[in-house]
């Protein structure tokens, strides 16, 4: 049986016949090198190795503490995202995705404008079914929008099962979650989607659009502020509870809002500077109570007006259970005070072109 | 024990009990400690199993109960206790109830005569290696028990094969002690400890050998051939890797305990494991001198022992302590040895497991049964027995002689029988093939 | 035990075993009960040896050596017999004694 | 054993070493194998009538399943496929990434596959630890370049998904001074080890003539000494641009099966060193950009084929001019090296059955689909 | 210390006796196995309570650890494993059960209990006697009892062989399973049509063809 390796030529290589070199009479050589062989890698083991081009040491990751290297293009579940600054969504339910995922787990509604019945460049709910996904990430890669993302988060067990099917809620993550995850994947596409986010904007009217978990806390504070503005009339009621949280939990809002809000407070305090009734629930703005800034107050009553038409014009349900309830936290007097300059700047405005574009500038 | 007991009660503290007293509570201590031994090691076992082999393949092991998981095997009992107990529908119920205790019961029996350090032997039989082997044959029984009584044909075939292995490979295992009972001329496993004595050559054999307790077997040519025989035995009774095939998983599911759960099982598994201390600590004993060591017969020389009763207690601690620990750290190295074959090897099949042992292992003992007599005949015997070559020869000279003979007859027997083993298998196969063409 | 146990009771006891052991062989259609049968006859008679041996010389081994010279007997009657019982268990596919009537192969 | 009658054995389709759902009907005399009739279908998952239903693009990440060890090489030959059907033209730099994958797949395949086969032979999981230690480093490439470790669903028509991130290929030469000290090891541990050459030689013969009737292909093959591998035999992508050698057995039974994989890892190690010196460096170049993804291939048919670490790996695809294949059809090499299971165990020991079924090396996701 | 033994064989017997009866009795053939090597155990029991542990010991090796194993093997082997709903005694079961306890009752035990028996008296207690041993019994073995001993050998050897000569199947008998390989050679062998030379090595010609093969 011991012959000379057999090979041929063959173009740009060989044909080879393996040395089987079983013939010969063995005496436990073999063994015993391969017990030495384990023997070494018994022996290497209590050195930690991470290295690729080592073939020895343990190479375990202890999970729980420890988490493994994760890479950038790593995809596990698919996730919707929002802006922060503005806490609109990048989806716009165009339903590529819905379309080409070969599960078909993807299920979404469009957006209507309330008012009008017309669509609109967002989604109203947005569920995926994690259960049945299948990761390929065509979803993400199919998307105009760059709105869906793959997630580097894996830790999805459950012993409810009805977890699994996500909903939009659940599904949002902020852009800035995402460029943490995956920074240069997210700066290849960053100005595209920011810019086609812009455009969608603007189609978007009143909450449309924002990611759910902001857009209550936005709506509820855009009722409050339209319950000011609708103040003047019934103003002799005093609130009973001075502040409720939503003012507070207001304080999470985009920039934006925040900014927009900060100058309605602040209005209101320099109009009764001297009073020194400061609602509770917003100390938590800068102790230090800033001069009077006639602009800032004057662009807060505007917003807050425009929101207080709007709502009592379209959006019903919040501004009814929101208006009568709502207590006002200025007093009399600040309030009349927002209010004129509010019906002030709205009778100004309307003429000119809408609200939104020159806030947004 | 008794002799502690005895100095102790009766010498120090003077109470005058009488012996029977003695002897009872002597044999309840004894008793206690081995049934708290022995599911000990077996719990120790499984973790030091895991974690050694998971070092060999370069993984952790458990390490998630306890500090580095050492309560991981107290973990598993629990999940075994809590388990359901399933009876098949067809099983024949006594029989499967009573399997896993006759499986056990010997393994724990054979405790009795296992030494664990200088005087620290529980029943000193002057049969006591006799004894070993033929208690450990009984759980033969059990398996067989088990197999049949589960109804099950993969538990019936992994039994006939575990019983079939266990069988065969008695005889080469008590085919090389016997080497050994002959170089010491008693079948008492204490005797055959005694006889390590020494310093790389027993000092029975050529005395004045400075005894530091390293006058193992295992240095001898004989011994050694009769230690790696008894080793590749002890590895086919414990079924362990390379010779598993019992509980070969990828053929026969889990062989005759295929159809046990819960506490049954791990009684199965108990007994597998006290069975695999024994055979190391049995290995360790033989051919490595057991609790010999340097310093242990210093030490014991000045304690309480039935010929020095005036001896100091404290040194027989002493003695015993280091005794255990030099016998419990041959028996883990050799726990480490059959794991590390198990990381190792596949496993055979049981065809060319049987005919390893047949046809290779047993024709190796026998010849080194002939090597133990030629050792015997260098080294003792005179013009009395007929050995009249060695007339005058300094005992040196006697060592260094039947050292070389039997060095020479032992690699000479292995060479030419690896070559006949392989001849062999090549041989059936062409006779087949010459019947085959025979058929035409 | 000398003082203990009379001598008759143990060998009354061997004498029992043999008993029974001679109905086994007698009465059992099966070939293997057959050789159970035997095999506890072949016991009666090693206690009996045992019993001599140890109630009359106990310092001399003869009676001992009698003894393990039956049990290699009986080691070697079992394995004859046994290999006989699946020699005829492949011939006439039964190991009922009295179903194996047949001369012919 | 003394047993004279047959009796019938059920190995499987619960069992620890028939890989996955998959059941031998086995008729024994004694421990020797008279007959044997693999009976498979429990893990058939209508994956071609599912395919007829989707886009051709939706079915990339189907073919990811069928072969689940080597998903990269099924996403090749579909591709090829669709690529073929619809005329797509790849780019250089597309190619040699995906013979790259490709070749990465059958490393870490015939790594595992003999980790597997020693371990149906009764080792205590060390050749598999050892091999799976080798695939998770293959499996962090992967992730690093399609995003998943196993179902990558990496190549796109006319190119694959993504390009190489940057730390892609400083990791994979690392990898590389890694692989042949692993294949000596390995080569080590087992190749003279005496236990493993009564296991494995002379067990489970295929002989030339039949492996040829059956049609097997892949490493089953060319352990049967027949020098077939479709990279020389019909070199597509870039393989005609390749030194490396075919490696053939002798006898054709599992040794040579199993000589014949570890030899083909190195000579995959070799394909992978020159694509690393051959790589264009073109940014971009990753997929033809002309290439649409939602494809209405013109009416006609294609089939295209590659060597798949199982075997040769072929789609044929039907085209009604519409986005969704007409007919499907895959040739899984698992399935048709698996029918001469039979043939191959009789006569041996039932312990051989599982060492000689791990030495075909089947997934069931291919075989049952 | 009298009372404890006599408890002690009073039970031993008692569990002999048993086990031996149900030996004889029990329908299923494995059950009277393991009455059996209960009955063994027994015996063993007896034997270290009459201060012949070698002997004890053997009993446990050979009857328990080989003899009643072969007998389970045997069981297992001949395929007839229960035994339910198989008479298992023959129909003259009456006249050998009467028979034997004729035999026990009448002649065997009077003549053992009436028999007077010279039993030389014990020594006093504490005076250690002399019990032989292993090593007395090995130096009987290799001196007075040597020829014997040799014939036991043989015996051994030659029931041995008998063994497996009767229950070896012949190789020409027992149905062979070609493997695929062997099958192949044998076509080519007979188409070669001379069976006289006999192929070398079973992988040769494959690899002959293999090479033919690819050189083409």
């Amino acid at each position: 049986m011991m012959e000379p390796p057999f090979e041929i030529e063959i173009p740009r290589g060989r044909v080879i016949e393996v040395q089987r070199d079983d013939s010969r009479v063995r005496r436990g050589g073999g063994l015993l090198r391969g017990m030495a062989v384990i023997w070494k890698h018994w022996k290497e083991s209590f050195r930690l190795n991470r290295s690729y081009s080592q073939i020895h040491g343990t190479f375990t990751i202890q999970y729980p503490e420890e988490k493994p290297r994760i890479p950038e293009a790593y995809r596990n579940m698919p996730i919707l995202l929002y802006d922060d600054e503005t806490g609109h969504e990048l989806c716009t339910s165009c339903f590529q995705c819905e379309r080409i995922c070969p599960p078909q787990v993807i299920h979404m509604t469009q957006a209507k404008d309330p008012a009008t019945g017309k669509p609109v460049p967002a989604v109203a709910e947005f569920i995926i079914e994690y259960d049945a996904c299948m990761s390929c990430g065509f979803c993400a890669e199919v998307c105009p929008f760059d709105a869906i993302k793959m997630d580097h988060e894996f830790e999805l067990s459950t012993d409810d099962h009805a977890q699994l099917t996500v909903h939009k809620a659940q599904l949002n993550r902020p852009i800035s979650y995402y460029a943490s995850i995956a920074p240069t994947m997210w700066a290849e596409v960053r100005e595209s989607a920011l810019k086609k986010l812009q455009g969608n904007i603007r189609r978007r009217p009143d909450v449309i659009g924002i990611a759910p978990h902001l857009t209550e806390r936005i709506a509820a504070r855009r009722a409050e502020l339209a319950a000011q503005a609708a103040a003047p009339s019934p103003a002799a009621e005093p609130a009973s509870p001075p502040a409720p949280s939503a003012p507070t939990e207001a304080r999470k809002l985009t920039p934006e809002e925040k900014a927009a809000k900060l100058a309605a407070i602040r209005a209101a305090k320099a109009a009764q500077a001297g009073d020194g009734v400061t609602p509770s629930a917003e100390g938590g703005t800068p102790a230090e109570a800033p001069p009077a800034d006639d602009k800032a107050a004057r662009l807060a009553a505007i917003r807050a007006a425009n929101a207080a038409k709007k709502a009592a014009a379209t959006d019903a349900a919040p501004a009814a259970t929101g208006e009568p309830t709502t207590p006002t936290p200025a007093d009399d007097k600040a309030a009349r005070l927002a209010a004129i300059r509010a019906a002030n700047a709205a009778k100004r405005k309307q003429a000119a072109d809408s609200v939104d574009t020159e806030e947004g500038s | 024990m008794y002799d502690i007991l005895q100095a102790l009660i009766n010498g120090t503290f003077g109470w005058g009990w009488p012996d029977w007293l003695i002897y009872l509570i002597s044999s309840l201590v004894v008793v206690t400690i081995i049934l708290v031994v022995a599911p000990l090691q077996m719990l120790f076992f499984t973790y030091y199993e895991r974690r050694v082999i998971a070092r060999m393949q370069d993984r952790i092991g458990p390490n998630r109960v306890g500090p580095e998981g050492i309560w991981q095997p107290i973990a598993d009992g629990v999940k075994m206790f809590t388990k359901e107990d399933i009876v098949p529908e067809a099983a024949d119920r006594i029989v499967h109830f009573l399997a896993p205790c006759v499986v056990v019961a010997p393994t724990i029996l054979m405790f009795a005569v296992v030494p664990w350090g200088p005087g620290m032997t529980p029943v000193d039989l002057p049969t006591s290696l006799l004894f070993f082997f033929a208690v450990s044959s009984i759980s033969a029984v059990g398996l067989m028990m088990a197999g049949w009584a589960s109804n099950n044909k993969f538990s019936l075939l992994g039994a006939m094969r575990a019983v079939a292995q266990m069988v065969s490979y008695e005889i080469p295992a008590v085919l090389s002690l016997i080497a050994i009972v002959m170089i010491v001329g008693s079948l008492s496993i204490n005797s055959i400890i005694e006889y390590q004595a020494g310093l790389l050559i027993s000092n029975r054999d050529l005395p004045g050998i400075p005894d530091l307790g390293l006058g193992w077997f295992v240095f001898t040519p004989v011994g050694f051939v009769a230690f790696i025989a008894f080793f590749i035995a002890a590895l086919a009774e414990g079924e362990r890797t390379p010779f598993d095939i019992p509980e070969a998983d990828s053929e026969i599911v889990a062989g005759y305990m295929t159809e046990y759960s819960g506490m049954k099982f791990g009684l199965f598994y108990l007994a597998q494991y006290v069975l695999n201390f024994l055979l190391c600590a049995i290995t360790a004993i033989l051919f490595f001198g057991g609790w010999q060591g340097p310093g242990v017969n210093w030490l014991y020389a000045q304690a309480i022992t039935p010929t020095n009763p005036d001896g100091n207690g404290l040194f027989n601690v002493l003695a015993g302590a280091l005794g255990v620990f030099y016998f419990l750290l041959k028996t883990y190295i050799f726990f480490f040895v059959m794991v590390w074959l198990r990381g190792a090897f596949p496993r055979l099949r049981i065809d060319q497991l049987m005919d390893f042992g047949w046809k290779f292992l047993i024709p190796l003992t026998l010849a080194n049964l002939f090597s133990a007599a030629v050792w015997v005949a260098f080294t003792r015997w005179g013009a009395a027995e007929g050995m009249l070559i060695t007339v005058g020869w300094s005992p040196v000279l006697r060592w260094l002689a039947a050292f070389i003979i039997t060095l020479a007859i032992n690699i000479g027997v292995y060479l030419w029988l690896t070559q006949v083993y392989a001849a062999s298998q090549a041989e059936r196969r062409r006779v087949e093939l010459e019947e085959l063409s025979a058929t035409l | 035990m000398l003082n203990a146990v009379p001598l008759p009771a143990v060998l009354t006891l061997a004498a029992a075993l043999f008993c029974i052991g001679l109905f086994g062989a007698l009465s059992r259609r099966n070939l293997i009960g057959v050789l159970m049968g035997v095999e506890l006859m072949l016991n009666a008679v090693n206690i009996n040896l045992v019993a001599f041996w140890r109630y009359f010389e106990a310092r001399y081994i003869t009676g001992q050596t009698f003894a393990i010279f039956i049990i290699a007997v009986a080691a070697a009657e079992a394995a004859v017999g046994l290999a006989m019982v699946i020699a005829v268990y492949r011939h006439y596919v039964t190991v009922q004694a009295d179903e194996i009537d047949r001369l012919r192969g | 054993m003394l047993q004279t009658q047959e009796l019938q054995v059920n190995i499987g389709p619960q069992h620890p070493s028939t890989h996955g759902v998959f059941r031998m009907l086995v008729t024994v005399d004694g421990e020797t194998v008279v007959d044997l009739k693999p009976v498979f279908g429990y893990l058939h998952r209508n994956h071609e009538q599912i395919a007829e239903a989707n886009t051709y693009l939706q079915n990339m990440p189907y073919t990811d399943r069928l072969d689940y060890f080597n998903s990269m090489a099924n996403n090749h030959a579909y591709a090829m496929a669709v690529e073929r059907l619809a005329g797509i033209e790849v780019p250089e730099r597309a190619e040699y990434i995906r013979v790259l994958m490709v070749e990465l797949t059958r490393i870490l395949n015939h790594a595992s596959a003999v980790g597997f086969m020693i371990n149906d032979m009764g080792a205590w999981q060390t050749p598999l630890a050892f091999g799976m230690r080798e695939r998770e480093k293959i499996l962090d490439l992967f992730e690093m370049a399609s995003g998943a470790r196993l179902m990558c669903n990496y190549f796109r028509f006319g190119g694959v998904a993504r390009d190489l991130p940057p730390e892609f290929i400083p990791n994979l030469r690392e990898l590389l001074v890694a692989l042949p000290a692993y294949i000596d090891e390995l080569e080590r541990l087992l190749r003279d080890n005496e236990i493993l050459l009564q296991r494995a030689v002379g067990i489970g013969i295929l002989p030339r003539e039949v492996a040829l009737s059956y049609g097997v292909t892949g490493p089953v093959l060319r352990g049967s000494g027949i020098p077939y591998d479709v990279r020389k035999a019909e070199p597509y992508s870039v393989y005609d641009r390749f030194d490396f050698d075919i490696p053939i057995g002798k006898v054709g039974d599992v040794y040579d099966r199993f000589l014949v994989r570890i030899e083909e890892m190195r000579q995959s190690k070799r394909i992978i060193e020159q694509v690393l010196e051959q790589l264009p460096d073109a940014k971009g170049g990753h997929i033809n950009p002309k290439a649409r993804q939602n494809v209405r291939p013109p009416v006609g048919d294609a089939y295209a084929r590659i060597e798949s670490p199982k075997g040769e790996l072929g789609f044929y695809l039907v085209s009604d001019g519409s986005g969704k294949p007409y007919r499907y059809k895959v040739r899984a090499p698992s399935f048709i090296n698996l029918t001469p299971l039979a043939d191959m165990c009789r006569g041996y020991k039932v312990a051989d059955i599982v060492v000689i079924l791990g030495s075909i090396d089947i997934v069931m996701g291919e075989v049952d689909r | 210390m009298e009372v404890v033994v006599q408890i002690t064989f009073g039970v031993i017997a008692v569990f002999i006796l048993v086990a031996a009866a149900m030996v004889v009795s029990v329908r299923n053939v494995i059950h009277a196995a393991l009455w059996l090597i209960a009955c063994f155990f027994g015996v063993g029991a007896l034997y270290m309570l009459l201060e012949a542990e070698f002997l004890a010991v053997v009993q446990v090796l050979i009857y328990v650890g080989a003899v009643s194993v072969l007998i389970l093997f045997a069981i297992m082997l001949t395929r007839q494993i229960t035994g339910e709903g198989v008479r298992q005694l023959t129909n003259r079961w009456p006249v050998v059960l009467a028979i034997a306890t004729l035999l026990f009752a009448t002649v065997l035990a009077p003549t053992l209990i009436n028999q007077q028996w010279n039993v030389p008296p014990a020594p006093p207690l504490g005076t250690p006697e002399p019990i032989a041993g292993p090593a007395e019994l090995g130096r009987g073995f290799v001196n007075e009892f040597l020829i014997q001993f040799q014939v036991v050998g043989v015996l051994l050897t030659v029931a041995l062989i008998g063994a497996i000569v009767i229950a070896y199947e012949e190789r020409a008998r027992r149905r062979k399973v070609l493997t695929l390989a062997e099958e192949l050679e044998l076509k080519r062998l007979r188409e070669q049509t001379s069976p006289t030379v006999p192929a070398p090595v079973e992988a040769e010609p494959v690899v002959q063809e293999s090479r033919s093969a690819s050189e083409r």
